[in-house]
């Protein structure tokens, strides 16, 4: 399980025991539920995304088959969306990773001798979780409106091109990608940081690392896991994202993402076998991506 | 299959005797209101009939409206509406697919105020299922602060200076329809395929060049009030109820190669158990009084007839509001968009959405 | 000396006045301390004494209130712990878990650009032989083995000082002992000066040239460990390296030679040379395994001291030796050790025995001894940790 | 993912590592060797605070505004949006608030209770299919919103389930139940198995040893992941716009108005979630605070 | 005898042909074991050997392969846990973190349903001397109050049998002494039978009427503290319990009462009872304590053995004794220790010695011993249980 290294507290060593009768009566209704719920349901959208559609019938209505070319379609009219989810979800994984690591290594490391200011600090990373992700998204829509004071200011300061706008770009969605992820960058961030036992920075410094060589060699490793599962609850959300890239919130009618093409396939355009296969691509490139990545990273034991 | 409309879904029990309330699902800008956000209209409708309404500003957009009830309505449930207001185009759909609830006319007395132009449309003979709310134009509109000037033509949208300020309607039927007249095209006439690749060429250069800032519903008036598009493609009534909410800002005007002319249905999804509670409703606005005291504020044109004469009651002005109750000479230069095939539609819809998703 | 060059032998550590405050606790309160190049130094004293402190101050890990440090006449009190000849043996080794056995000996090497890290890296290896580890994971080695690691990445830099906080504290009895012994080993093969903190009296004493006794931020004794061990100068010393039998009574007659303490209508003589106090209260004490015992009250002699008659109330057989603890009325009970050279013990519970010893055994201290409760050791160092942490984060936020 | 672990931890007040006892060893924080220096990653911090709390503050004050519909321009103060937050639009925003409490609550009661059995059973017991639960556990974290949304919709009007309240619940169940799993896995883990030794050497029966033993051992984190799962279920949009037929919760009515003008209402709304939550966690954090400190002071 | 009654005093324990198989790993091969009612008994051995897993087997927390298990006579084999008159103090104590010190002195009653539950338990509680404390969650203890509430927590049930699993393992040595005395004292007091698991030979010889030695799973030795040590039977407690001077060579000759050895030229002569084998390749033995060393060749003497002459080639003061080390060309090292009753060292590193000790303490061994590498303890219980449980978890997946 790629979370359970960022578990609060030790492991304790557990003598596993064989009494499946138990394990079964635990297992059972939650796992049950998960095959009902989950599995079931990604069949269904598998099978979906290889219907037709029925012959003479009307918009919306398509037959079961074994139409594989689904797949062909949505791949040659949507890849500009899939290669610009993967982009946003990757830039916007790389800034809030920039934008968290200094923030959850102040808190993890440097409050940890003040449990009341690093709790407070905590609070407030977790703070925009309370107000609605809708909302917040909102709100920076109006704050960076082309008449905003924020936008008016950085254009009199000719800091941006007098017809240049923020909202409907790439990097308003970017931004508001980046922005609602930053608490599950930080945080995972944060908890391996919070453990980083600084006798191991102490020791290299001892053994003649200037600082930034201590940060390079032994602060960044040890936190390989919080990075790592920073990263997949920022991406992986991200990619598939439809929200911030709406129309009706930062995004443009040049900067829709995947989530966007589905939602439209399976509501608009009431084209249910593109948007199944679309979805099953979209799962199936995130979870090659996650797999390639981990292993690089070498945490796979992690998985 | 997915997708609606093979086994028609049957109609749900109506429970109006006992239950007095209605829910209405309605565009927004789309009835009169007061300086308290309250509904005048709908509180005396209350008032005289016992029957709390509900009015929820659901509809964004034929589509995406269609789009969140098409699973409830395939299942014949209730979607939380027990009236809708829908384009033409979509009512029709709505009525192929039996979605819609058969209405009873003997609870809509007032039904003979309907405008005898209106009586038989193709999509509903003997207005069965639907009855329209209100019928109005799509053209071009502007914020008169920033275009003091103002703008005439569809293309006039097309100027660099107004680059990444401009909106245009999700809906196909009046982006389209305003292009394809700038093109020269009748869209009431018997036009096709080529006609439309150069309509939509034309949207997509102005989209991919970023003329275009954003495409959509009727959310396209928060990009005006916040100044985010400073021109676009509007619904004629629309401006006069953002221009009474935040300042008399904007203009609207019927391009000169010509608008669009279309109308807006009540319906009653099938899975409604209060049709006769709607149908009060419709009746209620088919009092030529009401439907001039909506149109005075909505601006759109009214399908009641003797509600002119009632207008002029209220104030003289109104009758000669070209908006409200267009002449000749205005209906002249704003036309039907032509009934498409469901290949027609399957084909339009998605070179159109496939512009909305910038691809 | 720069970093940059290995050391050729041990260099000398000076400290001098040195005070450390933390915020709203000294830790140490004046220090002064020189160890000479070579030796193999060891810094004793209970938990929380600031024994740590101390080394972190030389590692350049934390900077002195006041007072300088100097390595081989140098001051280094202003520079940075990674340029600092200065090595540590970490008490929980501190190995880099993400590395390998030899990138971790190797790391500061690389550190300093030296040719051939790795090379250097597998020699050291080879000299606490775990060569034939190189390639593992410190998670996958024993504790022995790590320490073993730890010590080869600090002596692979030739430091001029090598520091060990308790790197034995992790290990268990056996293996402790015999990892002293290669500890001691090592240090005498390269020459390095050891500086060694320890809170286990016996590893002090037989590992080390020279142990100073340190308690609540002070130094109370130094000197070799049979120095310390045979003449105590204070009552914690006295108990804290090793076992002492310890009577406090006036001083009844000193003549230049000898003074004589009454003790429960006794009289035990200490020699005036190993007597700190010589008029009033004085506590006096010998060690147990220099205390005979008898079965009848021995012939009066002006050499040997005479305690009795008590009775014997515990014999513990432990192997090597037998101990007795004999209780004498008025003047306590009174520990003797007897090596178990014959078999069995000589003498039962409930036996009634004197207690004797040679009077230049005995030593007088130079503070009042107090008598200890039955639970000493109720605090632990965790608990004293987290209370003072307690009181620490209380202040940081009143303040 | 225990960074949301450790939220919910500190949520409610019950963060494992937060006891000053367990904190780690060489916990010393040197004051001179900031490589950084000493106040460029402080600034840094507040910095990044106040951006992430930027569009917080613009919610809070146009919960304020004199507004009518949409809630873009300021004009002017007023209380009157927190006094009649339930008038507007015949109370949908509460409605809607209303259903995503209801939801919440029942889909963390669900998940919780199916998370936290197979928690134990992950960790305590030892099976053949352990790599393939483990995946299948996994797999919803590692699925994107709309393909769980999307995948399900086409499910339930596959089998002519209507959308109503139920199958929101039975949703957003699903998506939590993983969630669930991590967290309370973790506190099983460290959970040391001699503690239910010795209730059963002290005579405890089996059921005695869960309900006195395990179940106070787990209990904070079993509280983590259900205010985790209360958390994600009560922002969920995406899921639940597939999901949700014409039922109502708080992210959808913001979504749907989003077309049409937010009113302040959903401000007030928010705003109110957010100081109740604020006040929460600081009553919290300074009572175990007051706690930690009476216990040190006690004997 | 029924849990719910409060055993009036210890009961005896018989393990009878007792085997213990995990998946894949024998822990326990074949063991019979009777242990007296009111007795102390010491279950010492190394690290993996089984000790646990014994005790686990008569708490009823492990069941075993085959063999029988009574308590006071009665078969308890098919029993629970929970049902069984015995109680437990957990290596790590495993003190309740959720219940104040009080709640989990009163826990076991309670379960009992025994009227006044928290009456006795503040009473077992005054028994430790931590009444004050029983409001204190355990995290807020010391270690070693935390053992003594361990101990309180199991004895207020006055189970017929109290099990012990290396109690004070997690303590420093010197709290360890105090509460081993403290333990004994508890035993005495209460006089339950204890069952004490511990890998420390000083602590089983101290505290325990009988230890037994066991080692991969089966008892090697079993005895008075004192028997065990002065007469050895295998190399293993010959090294475990205690130091050992072992030598190999050829019996040269026997008589009726003794046998002669050949160790490097010289005959080195045992008592014939106290020798295990009396022909063929055999290892003799003596304790380091009971040599002595000579700075000239004595003359022969029947009742002494006589090695040397060698080298003194280390010399390591430890306070209380001396320890020589002395090599011996073709015989080995010999250890020597004695105890500092005068002061200072008899002799100095590199000098010329014999050693000699009297007949009547040699031993000889049932084995022959082996040589042991440098660094022995390689391998901990730490890294030994991990991987074992690697390997065990490998198993039960592919199983
Ligand atoms: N950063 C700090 N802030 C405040 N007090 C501290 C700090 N570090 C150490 N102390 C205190 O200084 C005293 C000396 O600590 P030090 O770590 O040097 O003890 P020690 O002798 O090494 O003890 P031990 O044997 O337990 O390791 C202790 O009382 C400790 O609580
Ligand atoms: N559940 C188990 N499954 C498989 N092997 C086990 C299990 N428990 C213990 N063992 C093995 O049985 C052997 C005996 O273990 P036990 O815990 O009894 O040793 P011990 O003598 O108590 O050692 P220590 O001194 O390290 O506590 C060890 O080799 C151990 O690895
Ligand atoms: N504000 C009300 C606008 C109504 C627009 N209806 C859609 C017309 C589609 N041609
Ligand atoms: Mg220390
Ligand atoms: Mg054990």
């Amino acid at each position: 399980m790629a979370f359970a290294a960022f578990q609060t507290a030790e492991v304790v060593p557990q003598a596993p025991r064989k009494r499946s009768r138990i394990a079964l009566f635990l297992l059972l209704p939650g796992l049950l539920y998960l095959v009902l719920f989950f599995v079931t349901p990604l069949i269904s959208l598998l099978l979906t995304s290889l219907q037709a559609p029925t012959e003479f019938g009307d918009i919306g209505q398509y037959d079961y088959a074994f139409n594989w070319q689904n797949y062909v379609t949505v791949m040659s009219d949507y890849w500009p969306h899939i290669v610009r989810s993967f982009g946003y979800a990757l830039a916007a994984t790389v800034f809030a990773l920039i934008f968290s690591y200094p923030l959850a290594y102040f808190i993890g490391v440097k409050a940890r001798r003040r449990p009341m200011l690093q709790g407070l600090m905590l609070v407030l990373v977790i703070a925009p979780f309370f107000i609605s992700f809708l909302l917040r998204t909102l709100a920076w829509k109006q704050l960076l409106s082309d008449e905003s004071f924020i936008i008016t200011s950085l254009k009199a300061l000719s800091l941006m091109a007098p017809d240049a706008h923020f909202t409907g770009t790439p990097f308003a969605v970017i931004f508001g990608l980046t922005y609602n992820f930053i608490p599950f960058m930080t945080l995972p961030l944060y908890t391996t940081l919070e453990r980083l036992d600084l006798r191991y920075l102490e020791a290299g410094s001892d053994l003649y690392a200037n600082p930034f060589t201590v940060f390079r060699k032994v602060t960044i490793p040890l936190s390989m896991p919080g990075i790592v599962a920073g990263t997949l609850l920022t991406f992986i959300p991200a990619a598939g994202d439809y929200v911030n890239a709406s129309r009706d919130f930062l995004g443009g009618p040049d900067t829709q993402m995947m989530g966007n093409v589905i939602e439209a396939n399976f509501l608009v355009l009431l084209n249910y076998p593109a948007a199944a296969a679309l979805s099953i691509i979209l799962m199936a490139a995130i979870l090659v991506l996650v797999g390639v990545y981990v292993k690089r990273s070498g945490t796979e034991d992690l998985l | 299959s997915t997708g609606g409309g093979q086994a028609k879904p049957t109609a749900a029990a109506d429970t109006s005797a006992t239950d007095k309330t209605v829910n209405w699902a309605n565009w927004a800008a789309y009835i009169d209101e007061d300086d308290s956000g309250a509904y005048p209209t709908l509180e005396r409708f209350t008032e005289e009939t016992g029957i709390a309404v509900n009015y929820e500003v659901a509809v964004d957009d034929n589509n995406t409206y269609y789009g969140k009830v098409k699973d409830q309505l395939a299942l014949g449930k209730d979607i939380g509406a027990d009236t809708a207001v829908l384009t033409d185009w979509m009512a029709a759909r709505w009525i192929r697919f039996g979605y819609t609830q058969e209405l009873n006319h003997d609870n809509i007395p007032n039904i003979v105020n309907l405008n005898p132009a209106l009586r038989d449309p193709d999509f509903d003979k003997g207005r069965a299922h639907t009855l329209p709310w209100q019928g109005g134009f799509a053209g071009i509109c502007w914020n008169k602060e920033a275009i003091p000037g103002g703008i005439e033509s569809v293309d006039d949208l097309w100027n660099s200076e107004l680059k990444g300020r401009v909106g245009v309607l999700s809906e196909m039927r009046d982006t389209m329809g305003l292009i394809l007249q700038q093109n020269g095209v009748d869209i009431a006439g018997d036009w096709g395929d080529p006609e439309f690749d150069a309509a939509i060429e034309v949207l997509r250069e102005q989209v991919e060049s970023g003329q275009v800032r954003n495409i959509k519903g009727n959310s396209y008036l928060e990009d005006l009030k916040s100044e985010d598009t400073l021109a676009a493609i509007c619904w004629s009534g629309d401006i006069t109820v953002i221009n009474a909410e935040a300042g008399d800002k904007w203009e609207f005007a019927i391009p000169t190669a010509g608008g669009t002319l279309w109308n807006d249905n009540f319906l009653v999804p099938i899975g409604s158990p209060r049709k006769a509670n709607a149908e009060a409703l419709m009746n209620f606005y088919y009092d030529p009084e009401v439907a001039a005291e909506v149109a005075a504020w909505v601006n759109f044109i009214t399908p009641v007839a003797g509600a002119k004469e009632a207008a002029i009651a209220i104030d003289p002005e109104l009758a000669e509001n070209q908006l409200i109750f267009p002449n000749e000479e205005t209906l002249s230069n704003a036309h039907i968009f032509r009934s498409l095939s469901g290949a027609e539609e399957q084909k339009y819809q998605a070179q159109f959405q496939s512009i909305l998703l910038g691809a | 000396m720069s970093v940059r060059e290995f050391a050729e032998r041990g260099a000398d550590l000076e400290l001098a006045g040195i005070q450390k405050r933390f915020p709203g606790f000294t830790a140490i309160e004046h220090l002064d301390l020189t160890i000479p190049a070579g030796s193999f130094f060891a810094l004793l004293g209970p938990s929380g004494c600031g024994k740590t402190t101390t080394l972190r101050l030389v590692a350049g890990l934390e900077e002195p209130t006041s007072g300088r440090i100097l390595i081989g006449g140098r001051d280094v009190t202003g520079t940075k712990a990674h340029e600092r000849p200065v090595n540590t043996v970490f008490q929980s080794y501190a190995l880099f878990p993400h590395m390998s056995v030899l990138e971790n000996v190797a790391f500061g090497l690389k550190r300093r650009r030296i040719g051939d890290a790795l090379g250097r890296a597998h020699e050291a290896l080879r000299l606490v032989e775990l060569d034939h580890l190189a390639q593992r994971r410190p998670a996958q080695l024993s504790g022995g083995q790590q320490q073993r690691v730890a010590l080869a990445r600090a002596i692979v830099n030739r430091p001029a000082l090598l520091l060990l906080d308790e790197p034995l504290g992790a290990l268990d009895l056996k293996l402790r002992r015999q990892m002293q012994l290669e500890l001691k080993t090592i240090q005498e093969e390269v020459g390095l000066t050891f500086l060694h903190v320890t809170h286990d009296q016996e590893e002090a004493m037989t590992m080390a040239d020279t142990v100073a006794v340190m308690n609540k931020g002070a130094i109370e004794q130094m000197g070799a460990p049979a120095e310390l061990y045979e003449l105590p100068r204070t009552s914690f010393v006295a108990n804290f390296l090793g076992q002492s039998n310890l009577f406090t009574g006036n001083v009844a007659g000193s003549t230049d030679a000898a003074i004589s303490v009454d003790i429960a209508g006794a009289r035990v003589t200490v020699p005036a040379a190993r007597a700190q106090r010589h008029k009033g209260r004085v506590t006096v004490g010998v060690r147990p395994e220099k205390v005979t015992l008898l079965r009848e009250a021995p012939a009066a002699s002006s050499d040997r001291n005479v305690l009795g008659p008590g009775r014997v109330i515990d014999v513990s057989f432990s192997g090597v030796s037998t101990q007795y603890i004999v209780a004498i009325p008025d003047a306590g009970t009174v520990t003797v050790f007897a090596q178990n050279t014959g078999s069995g013990p000589v003498v039962g519970e409930g036996v009634e025995v004197w207690v004797s010893w040679p009077v230049e055994h005995g030593f007088g201290l130079d503070d009042v001894a107090e008598p200890s409760a039955r639970f000493a050791a109720d605090d632990d160092t965790t608990s004293i940790a987290a209370q003072r942490r307690e009181e620490l984060v209380t202040e940081l936020e009143e303040g | 993912m225990s960074g949301e672990v450790q939220a919910a931890a500190v949520l409610g007040g019950l963060g494992e590592s937060q006891e000053l006892d367990s904190r780690r060893p060489g916990g010393r924080v040197r004051g001179r060797r900031l490589g950084l220096g000493d106040w460029l990653l402080p600034a840094y911090t507040i910095i990044a605070f106040v951006f992430l709390l930027i569009p917080i503050a613009y919610t809070f004050v146009f919960s304020f505004n004199d507004s009518i519909k949409s809630n873009i321009a300021w004009r002017g103060f007023t209380f009157d949006k927190w006094l009649n937050v339930c008038t507007v639009e015949g109370g949908a925003v509460c409605e809607a608030f209303g259903n995503s409490i209801i939801i919440g609550i029942a889909a963390t009661v669900i998940a919780t209770t199916l998370g936290t059995m197979i928690a134990i059973a992950l960790v305590r017991y030892r099976f053949r299919a352990r790599g393939a639960i483990s995946l299948l556990l996994f797999l919803p974290m590692a699925t994107p919103e709309v393909v769980l949304g999307a995948g399900l919709a086409a499910q339930f009007l596959a089998v002519g389930v209507a959308k109503d309240m139920t199958t929101i619940i039975l949703a957003h169940t699903m998506f939590c139940i993983s969630f669930v799993v991590v967290t309370v896995k973790a506190r099983v883990a460290s959970l040391d198995p001699a503690l239910e030794e010795a209730g059963r050497d002290l005579y405890g029966s089996p059921s005695q040893v869960f309900w006195r033993v395990t179940f106070p051992l787990l209990l904070p984190g079993i509280v983590a992941a259900a205010l985790l799962s209360f958390a994600l279920s009560f922002d969920d949009f995406i899921i639940t716009n597939f999901n949700s037929g014409a039922v109502s919760t708080f992210p959808k009515y913001i979504y749907i108005s989003a077309s049409r003008g937010i009113p302040a209402e959903a401000n007030v709304i928010a705003s109110a979630v957010f100081l109740f939550a604020l006040v929460l966690v600081i009553v919290a954090q300074v009572s175990r605070a007051a706690r930690a400190k009476r216990l040190a002071n006690l004997g």
